[in-house]
């Protein structure tokens, strides 16, 4: 058998076996994420947590005054984003 | 020569035949061939293009990471057990590889390990990823397997259905699958970085293509840098598509396309793509087989990748078969699953036989 | 020196001067005369952009590539006859030549054949190509020559209309043409393939410049690419002419344009101009002579190329002497053909005297 | 006569003769194509051979499907273009 | 090493830390650890972002192109005494410059000037200067340099306050300032080439940086040439900021970063703000002293640059002390400031540093 | 004391001091440059001066004429700018 040869089937065995061990990992890995996530975060609403609004700490209550400066602000990320 | 250029062009704008890279794949050919002034070697511009974006390997990772920013995991993540299907239609990619290995030791034609496993890599079914390999594997081979991987992924509607007829049964056509569950933004968001550690732990190799794949899904599903995905998605992808597909074109000149080496791919790519289905095929029957929750056979042929295509036509076929049955979201599973397997086979075949 | 790039930022913004090349141009010049730190030279970044974009001639060649995607051949397809126009206007490139050889002849400047040709390249009135040439035969005087290419269009406006009235009567002026056909879709998809055929045969030196512009061409026509086609008209367009805007004035440093051949440069870019227009007009008379379908010969003024300045002005000038005759359709026909005519002998130039 | 003005005279020439040879030619060859294309393609409505939908092979003869496949592919095309 | 870049997509995507910049940087660091692959040295796709646009210097040019492109310098022009707080606020380059300095001579870490001069540039809070200055003088410690500017910038509201509220009064915080006056079209077009000027004259290192940022500024405010200015803000900005990124992610590998120079960095980083803010805030308090027309001594503290946060900042500590004060406006002249003085102290560390 | 030293408190005099006197510089320059273009182009309204329309030299004044050009030349503009 050619040396050719002998690396081709080394290699399809390697490669053929990486692939269904790395995707059959990948299953497993993927399922404990997403079970993971769902019990810890389903409760919390996540999408509050991930985003917040940009300047989260501004803290102002007054709504009127929200409003100025959030169209001041509006007005300047367009021009400086 | 320009003659199969202008055929390129004739399938792209006439038969919609994957026109975003055929039209300037097939131009870059006809400029390549035009004899008397250099475009495709030496100062040319098609050869400078070649230069700065295949040979660096940048173009087709760029293009990955754009792909990474169009795709949606949802699907994958509903059903994870979907990755198998992208997993044996890989098959497609090794058979492949000993079918030009065999070719070689029949004296027809001879291949190098490392030309063998560039043409293997046409089963994969992914443009981006065929071009890196053969680029880094056998550039001298680029032409002819680009031009195979594009054509067979627009041909994956005539290719796959007689063999999905084939190997399935009508009942096992008629199966309905249940609805998929919704998915949540944070999964999304944490599957591109857990698949990259696994592409590190696993199979570094892979993790150029991989982890340019996982930072534009990253950047999509993230959320935070909506500016940045919209450019990787529509100014960045086009652009390096045009120059990619004028760099691929500039291997199309006839003093290394017209070559018997270039029937041998163009029939290896065929055969590549119809082991690749048959194996997801087969491997969706293997998990009916061994589970109460049946998936229908058909979208295992979609775990080619060929994204949308290969799913599209899983859901056609099995319409066909039943008038109710919309397997189009869950083919989109293993669609994306063979995306990855694809790029993990292309990272162990360039450390294999890059090296080699 | 710094006082000529701030001319040019005037003459842009407060005049409409050409402003998307002449503000990149005239800044990228301030820039460059700085003194005491080399932005223009060196690892300076404008000489990096001039080393990546001009001496390799991607720039102009990607710049064609747009303006390919943005030109609509349906008026010379209509009309293909025009194409005469566009050629005989080519005639202020070769005279140009002539006169820049005569004055060395006079020993007043000396110029090679290299920079006479580059300097006549001038009277093609497209800037891309104008730059291509500059940069392959003469790069030393490139900024000389794009800037005399580039104020020159935007001086068409008052330019051309002497020379119009000169050479016309009032009668031929009012002539009104018959109203262009409709021109079908295939017709402008094979077009740019059939006139990339000619070139190939005829003039393969210029192929990669209308190689570049039929690629463009094809894209926007073909139907198949529109995304690539919209990304070539806008963000990659503007992009590359950001940069090569400022490459340009990195060729604006003093010691090399505030010499006395800028001045012979000029004069000899204006001369240019004027007999091209009058080339042109010539050309339609002559053929009003030969034929029955009579065309206003103010139309062959457009045949410089000055895209779509020419075209205009041809329509302005026509309303003045008949206020029902719209020209300006008629005049987009001798206005691309000015383009192609004039990437034919650019073509001809690099092969003829880039090996001299 | 000196050797450059030599070498200008013989590019004026054969470069303003080019030009006007090959433009000769193209409006040959525009004529011709432009005929044989509308004799061709004119009976036979060319948008429709040029332009097939993107999945010509669909064959889906019932409205109701075909439509709710193409509002799933297009979303698909918008996303995975 | 990958948590590091673990924690810096986490704060960009959860806290939204500057995402833009700090997505690429931290998911670029992680693929730069990956054991057993290339990707951020040799012929790695990384390696190679670095080489073509760091080492140049491009990416961070034109990136200070695209922000000159984004700027307003409407309120700075309205009021220009505000130039002043953006002088004053680099002080704290300057303090952290003799910070890095006296940790040498204490033995502690060993800073040369150069070094010590590339983490100064730190407090002048903006990324790009910070990373074109870095780049030159100590790439080395570009990815520290980088990760703390960018870190800082998003801690602005943390970091600012409380020195906001430790250096004024409670009645110097209620202080309302009159309302800006218009400012003309002709002055924006005016003003760049102005400011382009001086730098020529005065500080022609600062040359490169300032250049581009002006040239960007007059593409925006000349109006004539809106589409490469669209494109300049859009795609052109947002594709070299994520290549800009994944670069500078290539220089946190472990063996450069984990290094006790990376503390040192760090902790003299978060000093340059606060000293900047500090010098800011003294600067109007001086002002306020020697002059009728009170200004809010909180916007000296936007001086710093970190637009726009820091001016967002001066407005949000103003508004607590008296709900009527609306200083983003007025903040917004030292901010931009800021930009201009950092700048320029960039072109003099290069100038004093780069040869020394 | 250390030569690095020395280095360094040359660089921070000579750089802090360059950059209060270059904006010092600026904001005198400025200041002149408003009170001039105030000046010079109050009365005489600068929009009108500084945007031309993109062909000044029209000079048409027929509006139906001129609305048909403008109708075609926007045409082109969009085809060919
Ligand atoms: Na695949
Ligand atoms: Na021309
Ligand atoms: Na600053």
């Amino acid at each position: 058998m050619s040396d050719v040869l002998t690396q081709a089937i080394d290699l399809v065995v390697y490669g053929m076996g990486t692939v269904v061990i790395f995707l059959t990992v990948l299953v497993g890995a993927t399922m404990l994420m997403s079970y993971c996530l769902q019990t810890f975060f389903t409760a919390e609403r996540p999408e509050v947590t991930l985003r917040p609004s940009a300047a989260p700490s501004e803290g102002l209550t007054d709504p009127k005054i929200l409003a100025a400066l959030s169209a001041a602000v509006k007005k300047y990320r367009e021009d400086h984003n | 020569m320009i003659c199969i250029g202008v055929l390129l062009l004739y399938l792209a704008i006439s038969k919609n035949f994957e026109p975003l890279l055929l039209v300037p794949i097939g131009f870059g050919g006809i400029l390549s061939n035009i004899p008397g002034v250099d475009i495709a070697v030496g100062q040319g511009v098609l050869h400078q293009f070649y230069a700065m974006g295949i040979e660096t390997g940048i173009f087709p990772l760029v293009i990955f990471m754009g792909v990474g920013a169009m795709t949606d995991f949802g699907p994958l993540l509903a059903n994870p057990k979907t990755l198998f299907l992208g997993a044996a239609a890989q098959f497609g990619i090794f058979a492949t590889l000993m079918g030009a290995v065999a070719l070689t030791e029949t004296g027809l034609l001879e291949f190098s390990i490392a030309e063998a496993a560039a043409i293997g890599i046409i089963g994969g079914a992914d443009g981006p990823t065929a071009i890196y390999v053969a680029g880094q594997l056998a550039p001298h081979l680029l032409g002819a397997i680009a031009v195979a991987a594009y054509s067979y992924m627009a041909l994956v509607p005539l290719i796959q259905p007689p063999i999905m007829r084939l190997l399935t049964t009508e009942a096992e056509r008629k199966i309905e699958m249940t609805q998929l569950r919704e998915v949540s933004q944070i999964e999304k968001i944490v599957f591109p970085l857990l698949l990259l550690t696994l592409v590190a732990f696993f199979v570094p190799s892979a993790a150029p293509l991989l982890g340019m794949f996982c930072f534009g899904n990253l950047m999509r599903e993230s959320g935070v840098v909506d500016r940045l995905s919209d450019t990787t998605q529509n100014a960045l992808i086009n652009i390096t598509t045009i120059f990619l597909g004028l760099a691929v074109g500039s291997k199309l000149r006839a003093e290394q396309f017209l070559v018997p080496e270039t029937l041998g791919i163009l029939v290896l790519g065929m055969v590549a793509f119809c082991i690749g289905t048959a194996a997801g095929i087969l491997m969706a029957k293997l998990m009916n087989l061994l589970s109460t929750q049946k998936i229908n056979p058909l979208i295992g042929a979609a775990g080619v990748s060929a994204v949308p295509m290969a799913a599209r036509v899983a859901n056609k076929v099995g319409l066909e078969a039943n008038p109710h049955n919309f397997l189009l979201m869950h083919a989109m599973g293993p669609n994306v699953a063979g995306v990855i397997g694809s790029a993990v086979a292309a990272g162990i075949l360039i450390m294999f036989a890059g090296g080699g």
